[in-house]
């Protein structure tokens, strides 16, 4: 019994008693996901599971950014909200939820969401940051930003019955999501969900597997999915792993020269870069 | 790449070895795809002789970047594979 | 636009309008989870993602099965109950859970448990079944019920950082349970989550698989899981797929000849068989 | 299984050929794997000559029941998996 020193009280013992008595995991590991934080960029169908989650196990500190409200047709899959929360923020009533599973611990909420001229500041105040945002001007801010702070990244994505899983930034030589993606696909080609459509469950596999991800990144047990990328295709029910490469020297977000930087990130023009207007509707 | 190949997403097919060339190489089997399998909009798919922004390649499930990209060689047997990176969330 | 004969109304094809734009699902297909029924055996930490996402996917009528209240050391796995809701019925807790979301649909519950003397009953009143028990007996009684009953078995299972999931009891030659494990383990071979412990996670990412396979067995879109074995490494990230043999002929429930029956299926000793008294504390 | 092999969950090794066996049969392996690889209790391993109760014997990830059993071949290459069935949820 390794119970010395972990600073948990006796409530917190009991509640998370389960993954206590693991052996893998243990009361250290506890107590490092009780001492972290994490921000959830993105209060839709991959932030919903990815927030009850992580507040359910006992995360320190969530934040929720979004700046939408929630819409009746957001609920087939967005499950972290409720029929009486349409019309309400998302971020706020995604807050409400995890406070209402878990009372001990910090939530904080964003209304404004992700812009350039935040992200940095805002990334920087958490250990982890999980992207289950729904557009690529965002997705390459959340990375850009990532590496400027440091901070390893848990990136899912799902369209139709199909998803999509990995952590960047993350390690000696875990890519960005640039040094993967350096030039961004015609706007013609992003479908987003609310476009394109997507079987509610969906979403709902890759948040839970960002929730695990972000679990596995603040306790220290487990081995992550950097440099691995998952693609589920739930329709046909395969789960696909891949090999992904190191990151690239040339990157310009974290190579060895970054031209993307703490200072020049703020103005750099995502709209531009992706073709397409920042949303965050997730 | 599910639009591309008309819903079908795992393709098999037997590529043809093209003369003259000692071994085939992802660039052959992709320009050999575009032009025997894409149903519509190639554009999707390919941009020039490599493949398009957002689409990464793989041989064996291991990314392409490891294995050379439009050199990295393919025989019988070998899998390659285009996945589309998602946006939605 | 195959609207005609769906017998949706407006608020449904709004509501579940991201699932019916998508074109491998579609407005019948979403008619066919608003007329569909599933029941969930457990609300625990497997029911919970599997109800929400379920109650979220608009299918018409849920049951749902426990015997147990909730405690707070239940909550950081079963996300579906409150910390307000610690010494509530869990069927309860999860049923209010579900009307929240959605309450265009019809949730029954069932607060004694699945017994021998009630189970062909209850599953026969069902057109799909999630097994989100947390025990032997339970496990042999609701897949022998499901043979009898002639219902498609959703089953998912979760411990430490591991996780499975099938279909049994499906197709022409689907197997169920007792085909792949015709003699019962040992009791000191089977561990529950009370006592071995379990990432909280990990029966979330299962449940909410299941949630997936019943979405798919009810709307008739996709390939489900019969004959194949999902193993889940949570730690190591790793998703193994596995062929199953087919159905047995010798099977004693889904054979040719079987001798468990609606007839004997009452008086069947499952506490016998297993070794182990039955509980459901999922 | 990951108890019975001191917490490692993917073993690799070479079972060596038993003289006068033509073919290494998976009843051969797994007899070589419960003398030379469990760190404890065997017994939650095997019962008598054939696997316990409650466990899948998996050959190249096909279920043994369909490849032959106690008499399936193996070679070299091949992948033996033990899964245990899972109660917990
Ligand atoms: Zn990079
Ligand atoms: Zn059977």
């Amino acid at each position: 019994w390794d119970g010395m020193h972990h600073g948990l009280d006796k409530e917190q013992i009991s509640r998370y008693s389960r993954q206590i008595i693991l052996h893998s995991f243990g009361v250290q590991a506890q107590a490092r996901l009780c001492r972290g934080s994490v921000l959830i960029i993105g209060a839709g169908g991959l932030g919903s599971p990815a927030a009850l989650y992580l507040a359910a196990a006992g995360v320190g500190r969530l934040g929720i950014v979004d700046r939408d409200v929630v819409e009746l047709s957001n609920i087939h899959r967005q499950v972290i909200h409720k029929e009486a929360s349409v019309g309400v923020h998302k971020a706020l009533s995604a807050a409400e939820a995890c406070r209402a599973l878990n009372s001990s611990i910090l939530v904080e909420t964003y209304l404004e969401g992700l812009k350039p001229d935040n992200a940095v500041e805002l990334i920087s105040e958490y250990d982890v940051i999980v992207d289950a945002s729904d557009n690529a001007p965002t997705r390459y801010l959340i990375s850009d930003a990532c590496c400027v702070a440091r901070r390893p990244l848990v990136s899912g994505a799902a369209i139709g019955t199909d998803g999509q899983l990995t952590v960047y930034c993350h390690g000696e030589d875990g890519p960005c999501y640039r040094c993967l993606f350096p030039e961004s696909p015609a706007a013609g080609n992003c479908a987003r969900c609310v476009d394109a459509g997507v079987l509610g469950v969906v979403p709902g596999v890759i948040g839970t597997l960002q929730a695990l991800e972000a679990v596995k990144l603040l306790s220290g047990v487990g081995d992550t999915l950097s440099r691995r990328l998952l693609a589920i295709d739930c329709a046909a029910g395969r789960f696909h792993s891949v090999k992904l490469r190191a990151k690239s020297p040339a990157c310009i977000a974290c190579g060895t020269s970054p031209t993307i930087t703490a200072a020049t990130l703020p103005s750099y023009d995502y709209a531009a870069f992706t073709g397409q207007a920042a949303a965050n509707d997730a | 790449m599910e639009l591309l190949f008309g819903n079908q997403k795992v393709v098999e097919a037997d590529v043809p070895q093209q003369s003259g060339e000692q071994q085939l190489t992802v660039a052959a089997a992709m320009a050999w795809a575009r032009d025997n399998l894409l149903t519509e909009r190639p554009e999707l798919f390919m941009k020039g002789s490599s493949v398009r922004p957002g689409v990464l390649v793989l041989v064996n499930d291991t990314d392409w970047e490891l294995c050379g990209e439009l050199e990295a060689a393919v025989a019988d047997g070998d899998r390659v594979t285009f996945i589309s990176t998602l946006h939605g969330g």
